[in-house]
């Protein structure tokens, strides 16, 4: 097997970023950190730099205020990066679609590879997503 | 001014901010001289949003104003759009509402002991609070069908009943829980690193936390007894016995002490409205035009009021639709927490008034001391802070 | 000099106890630590990645050197570059002073000890160019924070070092181990305070909590380390691993007779191991412990508290010799 | 406890006050009182409310568009007092036309309001005179000058189709 | 070093990991997940194009193709909020809520679920 795709599948580094989510989807994300996910059993790790990060996992809705930065911290991420639309705001906006102040999901400013629906998804769906974006990974 | 001044931006994005916020923040040295708050990285546009949709489309957009104090935001409104169309809701709602919103509380304040416990860097309370967490994550799921936006009300009403079996467990996992709780009461004050990091920081006096009009834990954290579930009863608060937790240490270790605190006394809620249960129907019929009137609703939300004005102008969908989240509330007394203490405070500080910016907005620190220009450094936030202080 | 010497040299400087044992001992290292944090925190930790994630460290590096290398187009392009790259040589060379399989190290020379005290100081300094160069402003008061903790730990780290030099009568760090070889006792038994306070002194060099200020993730991202990204931070990834055998092999030398143990059968190397990973242990388990100081608080706890001791440590040596 | 004492004392006293200027009044339930006045006597029932009734925290201020006026309304809480375990929910209103919307800084009186009036600010286009900061509080960097989001006459596809035109992304 | 024994124990027991997705976890009953509408595929044909399940959704999140009781349905995950006020409204009690949630998916299409009704090759549906 390729050591570099092998090493790639099993350390996806996540960034977090939030672009104006309602803070649901954030805390599973850092639920799924606890003990009872424990998502550093895959090799995941926080960072809080988007620079050391592999794999950017934004939340919520894109605001018209936040879509610059966003744009900037997706330069920063290092290539190969992938992008994780995190909840369903995330996805297509959910709830807020239709607002003045929103861009209705993040896929209308940067590239997603992997979309993960749910209102806030539960921490067990971001296990199933990161398996399933590195599967992809893999098979590549 | 010294040359050793300088800027540290912090936010929009900052792993001390789990959502983005910008609070410009003006330093000598390690101190802090002066902070601004510019708030709107999160404003996705509710309120106009409410105005093109329908009562019972609303309840599901004001839960997702926040996350974590969702069923306060939705208690908030159910309970102002019951009053437009003057209707009362059975007991037996009104009790099961006040458990859910326990156990919210319940769940936002263990949260909030992990995260003041991440910002000092202290993972393992984090871990171990969030473990726990996840029990009464689980016991929501099972009363209400979700983990953390719950979807529990309708207007007029609650969605689901509380069976006998939710209920023993309901009282099973608080016993466990209050053990926990009294572990975490004991071992956290016990840390010496945590309290050093704590006692003494983020001063924010009685009279200044009356006149910035700070609330919740915050404002009850500088000695004030102000707490909506007594001063303006709603549910089944108007019969439950419970104590208003103060502290009078006015800094983040007393924001910390009435937290664990409020967390004996939600149990204790618990403990009485699932004795008292009434039975009954729980949710009546309403009509789905609302005739014209306006009212105004307050909650505590764990982090403190929350407070809705709805204006109906007889048809189906609000004429108008206010939220006020309680953190903003506390952001205007942020400043004179920080003024003063150390840069390395800031986080904690900050964490101390538990902010939830999807209510509100990011932080950037600038330096009036250095005049030296940062030339074309790729720093995702300073060209912001530059926009906003050019303003 | 024959080529079998050269060719011995050549090996033990490249392969065994060298560069690529030590780089292997370096990830080891890195999964014992992670691994016991995770536990102590009642959950896992790496799991999935080789057996029981033991595999994870090397995962993370081989990604991280492959990944795209980004360099700000701001930051001092020289420093920015060779910190990393010095940073490691750094420790190498720190490492080739430290006796891993034997009573004696690949480089030995009367006054070794003091050259390694030098060393770990310019970790710190590196660390400060690093930050530096970053031309970031987190980058930049991490490294300042950096070269402010030295100002702590450093007193009263080095002083501590001192003891079992002062017992052995020997500059030279071999020589300590051969003199706790031959005299049949480890000096922690004459140097319990010595020996903690070179724990802390050593937790301050690592930069974990409680001593992580110059990366203090939730006040200033990732410090110094903010704008490195792919090479250069799995470099200094590797790096600080390196630094963890180094301070770990140090301690387990001046203390607790580094590679040599009382059943004579087993070989030193598994001594060693032993021994190290004890202090990793007792890191890792600190670790999850505490909560961050702040950089005024651990200075000055510093300089009220460990300094004293560390001098009081010294005068109980001194008339224990006289005696 | 369901006698409106308290909240019968504070209509009284405020009628007797400002007279004229008190342009309704009324109770709507136990807690509640709503009340207009004249913008000009907006700070003087302010203070008069904080020194005489201690009716001292600031809830939230919350506008609403009437067509050709703009209500302001401010959501006053207080009055615990000897006796009572519970505060008053005060809302006072006044109105502005829209053509020129102007109202008094309060925070002289009540220092937490500011984030509320730049709020107002944004939103509605209240112009609040002798404010100490007042920038931007929640809209994007860049937004039209003229758009105030929550008033009527802005639909939301006019909002987004003008924010186009102009770019007011915060970019 | 307050949490120290309560570390220590935690080294020796066995973590409170769940070892998903290796083993699956058994949701709690009663948790909203995928919404399924008994549209068509089954014979009871329940659906009955009313539409009130599209008026109340709060995020757009249903779509119906034609009219009536020969109408498709289609379920956008990733619109939805899962708040099952569909599933509450319904006056057939067509729409159900399963406890599913690993729905993620590499494109907008996969999160798009069609509720087809079963049709003859003339287009009608069959009864």
């Amino acid at each position: 097997m390729d050591i570099v795709k092998w090493s790639r599948v099993k350390s996806p580094w996540v960034f977090h970023f939030n672009a104006g989510g309602c803070n649901g989807c954030d805390i599973e994300l850092l639920a799924a950190l606890n003990p009872k996910f424990d998502i550093e059993r895959f090799g995941m790790i926080l960072r809080g730099s988007p620079r050391h990060a592999d794999v950017l996992l934004c939340t919520g809705t894109v605001t018209r205020q936040i879509r610059d930065r966003f744009k900037r911290i997706y330069d920063q991420v290092p290539e190969p990066k992938f992008v994780m639309a995190f909840g369903n705001c995330a996805c297509s906006g959910g709830v807020f679609q239709k607002c003045y102040n929103v861009h209705e999901g993040i896929d209308k400013v940067v590239p997603v590879n992997m979309y993960v629906p749910g209102c806030p998804p539960r921490p067990q769906a971001i296990i199933d997503a990161a398996v399933k974006l590195l599967t992809a990974l893999q098979q590549s | 001014m010294s040359d050793s001044t300088f800027t540290i931006p912090i936010g929009p994005q900052h792993p001390a901010l789990k959502e983005p916020e910008h609070i410009t923040v003006t330093i000598d040295g390690e101190y802090v001289v002066d902070v601004k708050v510019r708030l709107g990285y999160v404003h996705r546009g509710g309120e106009k949003a409410f105005e093109a949709r329908t009562y019972t489309q609303g309840l599901y957009l004001v839960e997702r104003i926040c996350g974590i104090c969702a069923m306060a935001h939705q208690l908030c409104y159910a309970n102002n759009v019951e009053g437009l169309l003057g209707i009362t809701p059975p007991r037996r709602a009104d009790f099961i509402r006040t458990i859910i919103a326990e156990l919210e509380r319940v769940h936002s304040h263990l949260l909030w002991v992990g995260i003041a416990g991440h910002e000092i860097g202290w993972d393992t309370l984090f871990m171990y609070t969030w473990r726990d967490r996840e029990l009464v994550l689980d016991l929501m799921e099972l009363a209400t069908g979700n983990r953390v936006t719950h979807a529990t009300n309708a207007i007029g009403g609650v969605r689901r009943d509380l069976t006998p079996d939710m209920i023993n467990q309901i009282l099973k996992g608080m016993r466990h829980l209050e053990e926990r709780v009294k572990y975490y009461a004991k071992a956290v004050p016990a840390e010496r690193t945590v309290m050093k990091r704590a006692v003494g920081v983020g001063i924010l006096k009685p009279q200044e936390a009356v006149d910035l009009c700070a609330v919740g834990p915050t404002l009850r954290a500088s000695g004030i007894k102000r707490d909506i579930r007594k001063d303006d009863p709603y549910s089944a608060y108007d019969e439950t016995p419970f104590d208003i937790i103060t502290n009078d240490g006015c800094d983040v270790a007393a924001r910390v002490l009435v937290r664990v605190g409020e967390l004996f006394e939600s149990l204790k809620i618990l403990d009485y409205c699932i004795e008292h249960l009434p039975s009954g129907p729980i949710r009546v019929r309403v009509p789905i035009n609302v005739p014209p009137a306006e009212n105004v609703s307050i909650v505590e939300a764990p982090r403190g009021e929350d407070i809705h004005y709805g204006k109906s102008n007889g048809t189906d969908k609000p004429e108008r639709y206010k939220v006020r989240a309680p953190t903003l509330a506390n952001w205007a007394s942020v400043p004179t927490m920080l003024k003063g203490g150390y840069v390395a405070d800031l986080p904690i500080t900050l964490a101390a008034i538990d902010p939830c910016m999807s209510c509100t907005d990011r932080i950037a620190i600038i330096d009036i001391g250095k005049r030296k220009k940062w030339v074309g450094s790729t720093d995702q936030l300073r060209r912001h802070i530059k926009k906003c202080h050019g303003k | 000099m024959s080529w079998q010497v050269v060719a011995y040299d050549l090996f033990s400087v490249l392969i065994y106890p060298g560069i690529i044992f030590l780089v292997a001992l370096a990830l080891f290292y890195q999964w014992v630590d992670r691994r016991v944090y995770a536990r102590a925190q009642n959950r896992y930790g790496p799991h999935h990645t080789g057996p029981r994630g033991l595999l994870q460290p090397l995962a993370d590096l081989i990604k991280l050197l492959a990944k795209e290398d980004i360099e700000p187009s701001a930051v001092d392009k020289m420093i920015f570059r060779a910190a990393p790259i010095l940073l490691l040589t750094l420790v190498f060379t720190a490492l080739f002073m430290v006796p891993i399989s034997g009573t004696s190290a690949i480089v030995s020379f009367e006054g070794d000890l003091i050259f390694l005290i030098f060393i770990m100081t310019l970790f710190a300094i590196l660390a400060f160019l690093a930050g530096w160069g970053s031309t970031n402003r987190f980058s930049l008061v991490g490294g300042m924070r950096a070269a402010l903790q030295t100002l702590g730990y450093e007193v009263p780290l080095a002083v501590s070092l001192i003891g079992p030099a002062i017992l052995a009568g020997t500059l030279s760090v071999s020589n300590i181990v051969a003199w706790q070889a031959a005299e049949g006792f480890w000096s922690i038994l004459l140097n319990p305070l010595g020996f903690g306070i070179a724990i802390i002194g050593i937790i301050a060099i690592i930069e974990v909590v409680p001593f992580d200020i110059p990366e203090a993730e939730t006040e200033i991202v990732a410090g110094w380390q903010t704008e490195f990204s792919g090479r250069k931070l799995g470099l200094l990834r590797l790096a600080h691993d390196l630094e963890l055998v180094f301070v770990s092999g140090l301690v387990v030398a001046l203390f607790l007779g580094g590679p040599t143990g009382p059943i004579p059968l087993i070989p030193g190397i598994i001594w060693f191991i032993i021994k190290t990973v004890i202090i990793v242990f007792i890191i890792g388990f600190i670790r999850a412990q505490f909560a961050r100081f702040r950089i005024d608080q651990m200075v000055s706890g510093s300089w009220k508290y460990l300094v004293p001791l560390s001098i009081l440590q010294i005068i109980i040596l001194q008339l224990y010799l006289m005696i | 406890m369901a006698t409106l004492n308290r909240e019968n004392k504070i209509v009284d006293s405020l009628k007797e006050k400002f007279g004229q200027n008190l342009l309704e009044i009324k109770i709507q339930k136990p807690r509640r009182i709503f009340a207009t006045v004249l913008s000009s006597a907006l700070k003087d029932t302010i203070s008069f409310l904080k020194d005489n009734f201690s009716i001292n925290h600031i809830s939230t201020i919350s506008g609403v568009d009437m067509g050709k006026e703009i209500g302001v309304y401010y959501h006053l809480m207080g009055n615990k007092v000897e006796g009572y375990d519970n505060e008053i929910v005060f809302s006072l209103k006044v109105t502005t036309p829209k053509s020129d919307p102007k109202l008094p800084t309060i925070t002289t009186i009540i220092p937490g309001a500011e984030l509320y009036e730049r709020e107002i600010y944004d939103m509605f286009g209240v112009v609040i005179e002798g404010h100490p900061d007042p920038r931007t509080l929640v809209l994007p960097d860049g937004w039209p000058e003229d758009v105030f989001p929550l008033r009527k006459e802005w639909k939301v596809d006019d909002i987004k189709a003008k924010i186009e035109k102009v770019g007011g992304d915060g970019s | 070093m307050a949490m120290r024994d309560e570390c220590a124990k935690s080294l020796l027991k066995k973590p409170s990991t769940l070892v998903y997705p290796f083993e699956k976890y058994e949701s709690i009953p009663g948790s909203r997940g995928k919404i399924v509408i008994n549209t068509l595929e089954s014979s009871d044909n329940k659906c009955i194009g009313c539409g009130l399940c599209i008026r109340v959704c709060p995020a757009f999140a249903l779509e119906m193709i034609g009219k009536g009781p020969t109408c498709d349905m289609k379920w956008y995950a990733g619109r939805c909020v899962f708040c099952g006020e569909c599933v509450d409204i319904c006056p057939r009690s067509a729409i159900t809520q399963e406890t599913t949630y690993d729905l993620a998916d590499s494109n907008q299409d996969g999160l798009i679920y069609d509720y087809k009704r079963k049709r003859n090759p003339e287009g009608n549906v069959k009864e």
